[in-house]
């Protein structure tokens, strides 16, 4: 197990620079760079700031350079912890997203313990009353969760906080700690705030799971096994939730590698719309303007937390089900 | 036990197969009301009482309006009231039923022309005589005045075909490579899933800007339309690659892929015979969650001004109103794309459901 | 309108700043003070110290939405007694042209202190003029505006408190550029400005040859808008800068300007700006009532829900007269296909495309009837405003007269599906570029592409991301009809629109080349344009007002007969939100850019009448 | 082994089984009486369809109760307590049922590879059963293990504890399956086809640890099973089933030397004898088992019984048992016309 992880990193270095390369690559894509989109931003608003006022900001950011240098010069300076700046922002990279990293992963971990706190036990229920009305009717909230564009939602949410609990509007914090020092009563006042987003984010990832824990029991329900640990005397509890869950529950693990980085790209859209301090807002806008550094320095960061999780989800599938042999 | 399998064994596979369908009600209810749907695809100018870009000029933001059968003077054929118009304090124009303004239900009415199979006709299912002002709203209208039913109606185009078409390549992919990187494991599974990586890292946002800009302003919809599915399902069967894999993986050691193996029988054989039915439930399952992240999708494209554009329309662009507050608050009717979306999803997920133990040799 | 010399008055300061004072933080009032500092009437009465002004940004590249709270120029626009908008005295107590028109002197307000205490002077100008300005690392080359007809004005300091601007022929637009691009550089993107703090980034110059690439970065860094250090002369200076989460800018302790009673401004002790993406969360904080005083990122059809929490939340609708006309602007030099190039040059084509828009059900639909229906004229805010007279206006809905027009050139042939054929055969198909992708805008463009289809010409939309367009339409010229907004209100100063005279105008790119580049590039434009590129030569020469308003006269008559642009519907409001507990907000005014509205109505003297507390904010439910 | 009398363990009388689908109700089991005693090898053979497996799956209520419907009793005789137990009338989820299932009666599946836990060691599997029925620590539950593993003839069990099913051979996981049955030293097992997934030499070595095993510790076993050499070996006394019922019951002599229910003969012919000319075909039983929800009336063997005699043999209701001698009886009113082959 051991050599295989250590080759599995190994094999991680060559994959994160060819990752690296593309999303170089494709960050360039769009028409015209930074300064253009921002000028032309400008432009509606009837501002005229002349070309070559940008020209000498774009020397400042190598922008000048052909391409394959910035990606030298970016590379060079991520081995070494220094990720570039942010055009927009003026601020270097590693501290925009270092700032809001711990709130990122707070959240991103809340909806995947959300998920799962709500999608296992729903899917073995629907699993062992399958077709029945309780069956039916959990899957259709379900699908509501799926079928909704996450950015309405997220709106839905914020109106009832607004309108009907008369919290604040979006964001983690209410408006008095938004801007104070860590202090217990911040952490209360974040849980109290962090159940939207999280329930929101978390929606979507439900459904699936709650429908793959459903077929995973179905399948492992009609085993020969199951019959045998009832023949052995084991209470019914005892036979669905050690016999049948334990494996049924592999596959789930097996996603659950992958659940992390999906959780951390797909809560951007709810991040801008509830208005979250998190990474998800600054992402976008990086990539909507190509301000390359900080965009590149995210979308590494999305590929290594992909490469790990996927790493991670074969060695717990190795671990969990000993069919499986890693080799 | 055994003997319920024995006496079936002589009924053949999938004569049996269909029995056990049969006997699953939702599944028929669900498979009835998906032929409706994509009935109401091909035969949605006939069934909208109005063309998509039909504007009503003073009726923007009417509220779903009923059909009536009885007005004061008693029983009526079905007919739907006039309008009439009055601005409240904030500004916003409301609308009252105009007690003596009635316009009866006409079948088979005269309206916007819209080509069937080439040729043009203006025959609408029903409709009310063609007024100017007042028209037909059973659903409401929109901000420009237009009415939601028939801009659903010719929404369903999109979003189902697209649902439809784009789920099934990622699906068909997502399988295949999956159970092939499962199962032979080695450097055919590094490969598949060093891609599968690959595109799970693929920043989309500047794809798809890049894409909007590389397009040719004329390029005609029907086109772009099919780009756009091709990469969405090129971009979307990767994770049903990563849970079929895992599945395989478990699956590859149970005795009945051993004992085909034992048997002589070509890799091709046990993949097709054995492993994707091991798997059904989980494509079945993905299957159906794809196709609304499918329709949702496309219509995230079309705010990038990438997918479709006007006069063309899908649920998931009428679901774009919904971005507001004021769609919130005063027009909730306007989410009403998400109730059909979430009625074809569930139809979907529940004849899967059915197809998946109708065909799974386990269950009862 | 400078304010009557006010005897010496014993000047009060905030409670906030009078404890520093005791604390042995800030120096007494008098030294912080100027000898005369600058009285400042509150349109409605004195206010009352305290409190924090909350406002939205989308972003550092909004930067608008904090810059013109802290608008303090050279010289700034102030309101006229006509109610129009006239440039008044700033850091510049006062100013005179000299030699005919062709030097402007400025006399500086003597005993000015940065924020940090040092003192300001003509040497803050002329380290700007020689460091910034003129260095080709930092401002690529001098903006147009100061080197009229390519001839760079010279700066010259006099004394200490007095710099000449020299020009090589009358400028009369001098004054007016001052007010609009005399702030504190850099002004974040806009990259432009009039004057730094030599105190403060003299170290950061590039030591003598040594001039590469780090230096100048860090030099930007320092002269950032957003750096808490930098000094500034405004109102407010950034106390905290996280960001993508807010901006907090807290009063300035040396800030030179006093209300009519002698108390130093700002009233306000502190902004507060947060930073969200999504616009919708504008709408949020408006409905729960905390915002005080916010007139960017509302769009109209908002209106109804804003209005329907006005008493609940205590705020009342603001709004203002917007400047803007929006107008679809044909590529006349369209580069793709000659026959369509031809057929846009045809006068009585684009006046039956003009003559073919129902204006009235846009303004009802999209606008909430609350547009204005105009040709291409000036806005009555406009310092040279004057009325057009005796002039066509085909801004009226006429399908059928736009039919008889669009068969007389020779388009009544038309294809199976019933759209019309061009002269050279092919069927004539238009395509509407834009970069807005929401809105009403979108409507109205939507409406004019069923109505234009409805008189046989076919139309596609293509709305598209902002750069794109900007790339097609500023750098290559290769849009076939483009959808943009005309500033009314100073065309001269900022509009590309109206003169064919910048890379940027729609309708005239390649023209507008073959001006710039004195004839070598770009494409001859016909009589009437060059006419109208000429006119904006003498306009930016013409001083005594009554010709002023002849030869706009003129370029309105040129407009309205050829018809270059096709105007829609000019938005005559900017809706915002202020909230009752705010005073010294004037109802009317003008949503203008160049103004930076709300800057030249005196932000500082904006109160908090309850003087809600520094940090705790209690969102009323 | 002679016959000697000892007291029933189990006695299953008028057990019926039906299915209820939605085409109507399916009658599997149409009153099935059987009896074991202590320490005896009971067989219960028929074809595919007859009802054994669902007989053996009754008595330790292991069908999934709806769609199945039972009646009928089913007294068992071995409880630890003693006293004797209806299982029918028992609730399959109860305590008590627990208590019996694993400990009291056993049982032993077809097929050894997926009937136990891919994800648990055989060691763990085995120890459960100890641990779960007898007061013992984990530790003891695990010694006790391996050595039953020893017991059943698993080489090296220490080390077999520690491996999951796919690391052994069928016939390994089958002896497997009969430790974790005898973990408990039950009073019955009951084999549900043990040796029909398993190859000719393997089948014989089960079969035989059975046997040495049903000797030494005083077992009472109920084989099923469709293989009539294997019940030669085993059984001492046979239960012939068809259409869900018991059709002849006797001695494994009488069974197999005086048939004398058609059907009985017919199976007795259709398997091949050793030193039989190859050219014979064997005597197939005409016709195919009926559907089982168009059971004919009377004898449900009527339509394939060469002996068939209207308005006799399809009289309503089920056919009477006629006594043949001690201990052997038919369901049939014309045994006399059987012959008895060889």
């Amino acid at each position: 197990m051991l050599t295989y992880i250590v080759r599995r990193l190994l094999r991680l270095i060559p994959t994160l620079v060819v990752i690296s390369i593309m999303t170089f690559i494709i960050i360039q894509l769009p028409p015209g760079d930074f300064f253009d989109s921002l000028q032309a931003q400008l432009a509606e608003s009837e501002s005229r700031a002349d070309q070559q006022a940008f020209d000498a900001l774009r020397r400042q950011y190598h922008l000048d350079e052909p391409l394959w240098k910035q990606y030298l010069f970016w590379i060079g300076g991520c081995v070494q912890g220094d990720f570039g700046y942010s055009f927009e922002w003026r601020r270097p990279v590693a501290d925009l997203i270092g700032e809001r990293l711990g709130l990122t992963f707070v959240m991103s971990l809340g909806s995947l313990v959300f998920m799962w706190v709500v999608a296992i036990p729903i899917g073995i229920y629907s699993a062992r009353n399958r077709l029945s009305w309780s069956d039916y009717s959990l899957t259709f909230v379900a699908f509501i969760g799926l079928c909704i564009p996450n950015f309405v939602i997220a709106l839905i949410a914020m109106y009832a906080s607004v309108f009907w609990f008369g919290g604040s509007a979006g964001g983690l914090f209410s408006q008095e700690y938004k801007y104070a020092a860590w202090s217990l009563p911040k952490v209360w006042d974040l849980l109290g705030h962090l159940w939207v987003p999280v329930v929101v984010i978390g929606a979507a990832g439900t459904a699936t799971m709650m429908r793959l824990m459903r077929t995973s029991m179905l399948d492992v329900l009609d085993r020969a096994y199951i019959t045998t640990a009832r023949a052995k005397g084991l209470a019914e509890r005892w036979v669905i939730y050690k016999y049948a869950v334990r494996v049924a529950i592999n596959p789930m693990i097996s996603i659950m590698g992958m659940q992390i980085p999906q959780l951390v790209s797909g809560s951007i859209i709810v991040a801008i719309v509830l208005g979250l301090p998190t990474t998800g807002p600054l992402f976008y806008r990086a990539l909507e303007t190509q301000d390359m550094y900080l965009a590149g320095t995210f979308l590494m960061l999305l590929a290594i937390l992909l490469l790990l999780g996927n790493l991670l989800a074969d060695i717990l599938l190795a671990l969990v089900d000993p069919r499986i042999r890693l080799e | 036990m055994s003997e319920i399998n024995d006496a079936r064994s002589t009924a053949g596979q999938w004569q049996l197969a269909w029995i056990k369908f049969r006997q699953n009600r939702v599944a028929l209810v669900s498979g009835v009301i998906l032929a409706l749907m994509y009935l109401m695809t091909v035969f949605s100018g006939f069934l909208a009482p109005y063309g998509p870009d039909h504007r009503f000029a003073r009726r923007a933001y009417v509220p779903p309006q009923g059909l009536h059968l009885f007005a004061s003077d008693g029983l009526h054929l079905p007919f739907a009231y006039g309008l009439s118009q009055r601005v409240d304090d904030t500004g916003r124009t409301l609308f009252d039923h105009d007690p003596n303004i009635r316009h009866t239900l006409q079948l088979f009415a005269r309206g916007d022309t819209h080509s069937f199979l080439g040729f043009e006709t203006d025959l609408h299912v029903f409709g009310i005589e063609p007024t100017a002002e007042d028209g037909l709203f059973l659903l409401g209208t929109d901000r420009q005045g237009r009415d939601l039913l028939s801009r659903i109606l010719y929404g369903a185009r999109i979003s189902l075909t697209i649902g439809l078409i784009g789920v099934t390549i990622s699906v068909i992919l997502g399988a295949v490579l999956g159970v092939t990187s499962g199962y032979f494991g080695g450097w055919v599974d590094e490969l598949v899933q060093r891609t599968v990586e690959m595109l799970r890292a693929f920043p989309q946002i500047p794809l798809w800007m890049a894409l909007s800009a590389a397009i040719p302003p004329d390029v005609d919809q029907i086109t772009s339309y099919f780009m756009i599915t091709l990469i969405l399902s090129l971009l979307g069967w990767t994770s049903l690659a990563r849970i079929v894999r895992g599945k395989v993986l478990s699956l590859r050691s149970e005795e009945f892929v051993m004992a085909a193996q034992l048997m002589g029988a070509s890799h091709k054989r046990v993949i097709f015979r054995h492993l994707i039915p091991g798997v059904l439930g989980e494509i079945i399952v993905v299957a159906t969650i794809a196709v609304p992240t499918m329709i949702l999708a496309e219509s995230a494209l079309s705010f990038l001004n990438l997918g479709i554009r006007p006069p063309m329309t899908s649920w998931g662009v009428l679901l774009q109103e919904g971005r507001n507050l004021t769609t919130l608050y005063f027009h909730q009717w306007l989410l009403l794309p998400a109730l059909f979306i979430v009625i074809t999803v569930l139809s979907f997920n529940f004849l899967g459901d059915a197809f998946r133990d109708a065909a799974d040799p386990y269950t009862e | 309108m400078v304010p009557a010399m006010v005897p010496a008055l014993d000047y009060q300061q905030a409670p906030m700043l009078a404890a520093a004072v005791e604390r042995g933080e800030l120096p007494p009032l008098e030294q912080r003070l100027p000898p005369q500092p600058m009285i400042v009437k509150p349109v409605h009465e004195i206010g009352r110290y305290g409190g924090t002004w909350h406002r939205m940004m989308k972003g550092s590249s909004d930067f608008h939405a904090y810059s013109r709270l802290v608008y303090e120029q050279m010289v700034r626009w102030q309101v006229s007694e006509t109610g129009g908008l006239e440039v008044g005295p700033g850091l510049v107590r006062e100013w005179e042209f000299t030699d005919n028109d062709r030097t402007l002197r400025l006399h500086l307000r003597r005993g000015l202190r940065w924020s940090d205490g040092a003192p300001f002077s003509a040497d803050d100008v002329l380290f700007w003029w020689h460091h910034i300005a003129n260095d080709a690392n930092l401002s690529g080359s001098l903006p147009s505006y100061w080197k009229p007809d390519d001839t760079p004005m010279e700066v010259v300091r006099t004394d200490s408190f007095t710099v000449d601007l020299r020009f090589s022929k009358p400028y009369p637009l001098a004054v007016m550029y001052l007010a609009f691009k005399g702030n504190q550089w850099p002004l974040v993107f806009e990259r432009s400005g009039f004057f730094a703090p030599r105190h403060f980034l003299e170290p950061y110059l590039p030591k003598s040859g040594k001039a590469d690439v780090a230096t100048y970065a860090m030099f930007e860094q320092q002269a950032n808008d957003f750096n808490p250090e930098r000094p500034v002369m405004s109102a407010w200076r950034v106390k905290e800068w996280e960001p993508g989460n807010h901006l907090l800018a807290e009063r300035n302790p040396y800030y030179w300007k006093v209300d009519s009673a002698g108390n130093q401004l700002p009233y306000l002790d502190q902004i507060r700006m947060e930073i969200f993406l999504n616009t919708e969360m504008i709408n949020f904080r408006a409905v729960t009532g905390m915002l005080q005083m916010q007139q960017r990122h509302f769009t109209r059809e908002n209106l109804p829900l804003l209005r329907s929490f006005t008493d609940k939340r205590d705020y009342s609708i603001l709004t203002y007269e917007a400047a803007g006309i929006r107008a679809i602007m044909p590529n006349l030099q369209f580069p793709g296909d000659p026959a369509l190039e031809q057929l846009l040059m045809t006068r009585e084509f684009r006046i039956a495309l003009s003559l073919a828009i129902d204006r009235d059900l846009i303004n009802r639909l999209c606008y909430d009837g609350t547009g204005r229906i105009t040709a291409m004229t000036l806005h009555p805010s406009a310092p040279d405003y004057v009325e057009l007279t005796d002039a066509p206006n085909y801004a009226v809905y006429d399908p059928e007269r736009a039919r008889a027009l669009l068969d007389s050139i020779g388009l009544d042939q038309r294809d199976a599906d019933g759209y019309r054929i061009g002269l050279d055969g092919k069927t004539v198909s238009l395509i509407m570029e834009l970069a807005t992708v929401v809105g009403p805008d979108m409507d109205a463009v939507e409406i004019v592409r069923s109505q234009w289809e409805a008189v046989g010409i076919k139309t596609a939309l293509k709305p598209e991301e902002r750069t794109l367009y900007f790339q097609r339409v500023a750098q290559n010229g290769e849009h076939m009809i483009g959808v943009q907004g005309a500033e009314a209100t100073f065309p001269l100063l900022s509009s590309a629109r109206w003169f064919s005279t910048s890379l940027w105008c729609e309708w005239g790119h390649h023209w507008a080349r073959w001006h710039l580049s004195g004839g070598e590039r770009g494409i001859e434009p016909p009589a009437e344009v060059k006419r109208l590129q000429q006119l904006q030569a003498i306009l930016s020469i013409t001083v005594d007002a009554d010709e002023r308003k002849r030869l706009w006269q003129e370029v309105m008559r040129n407009h309205a007969e050829n018809l270059w642009v096709i105007p829609l519907v000019a938005q005559a409001t900017s809706i915002g939100v202020l909230s009752n507990d705010f005073g010294n907000v004037p109802e009317r005014g003008v949503a203008s850019w160049v103004a930076m509205t709300p800057g030249y109505l005196n932000p500082e003297t904006f109160y908090s009448k309850s003087a809600r507390a520094l940090t705790t904010f209690d969102v009323r439910r | 082994m002679t016959a000697t009398p000892r007291d029933t363990v189990l006695e299953i009388e008028d057990l019926k089984v039906e299915f209820g689908t939605l085409e109507g109700v399916v009658q599997v089991l149409r009153g099935v009486d059987l009896t074991v005693r202590r320490g005896e090898a009971v067989g219960l053979v028929g074809e595919s369809g007859s009802g054994k497996s669902v007989t053996a799956m009754s008595v330790l209520r292991l069908l999934r109760e709806p769609p199945a419907r039972l009646s009928g009793s089913i007294k068992f005789h071995g409880t630890a307590a003693g006293t004797p137990v209806d299982l029918a009338t028992v609730d399959p989820g109860s305590e008590k049922m627990q208590q019996i299932r694993g400990n009291d009666i056993a049982m032993i599946f077809q097929e050894p590879m997926s009937s136990l836990s891919p994800v648990f060691t055989i060691g763990h599997q085995v120890a459960e059963v100890i641990w779960l029925h007898q007061d013992k620590s984990r530790q003891q539950a695990h010694a006790e293990a391996e050595e039953i593993l020893q017991r059943v003839g698993i080489p090296e069990p220490a080390r077999a504890a520690k491996q999951y099913p796919h690391n052994l051979s069928g016939g390994q996981l089958q002896r497997v399956m009969i430790a974790m049955a005898l973990a408990c030293e039950p009073t019955l097992v009951i084999a549900d086809e043990p040796t029909t997934a398993l190859d000719v030499t393997i089948q014989a070595q089960i079969m035989d640890l059975l046997q040495e095993l049903r000797e030494t510790m005083d077992l009472a076993v109920l084989l099923i099973t469709h293989d009539l050499a294997v019940v030669a070996g085993f059984c001492e006394r046979v239960n012939v089933m068809y259409m869900g019922r018991v059709v002849e019951e006797g001695s494994v002599l009488d069974i197999f030397q005086r048939p004398s229910h058609p059907y009985t003969q017919g199976l007795l012919h259709s398997i091949p004898r050793p030193g039989q000319q190859h050219k014979e075909r064997f005597a197939a039983i005409r016709g195919t088992v009926p559907d089982p929800r168009q059971v004919p009336q009377g004898c449900a063997f009527g339509p394939r019984c060469d002996q068939f005699e209207a308005n006799l043999c399809d009289r309503a209701g089920p056919v009477e048992a006629v006594q043949l001698g001690a201990g052997h009886h038919a369901r049939c009113y014309r045994t006399d016309k059987v012959t008895h082959g060889g």
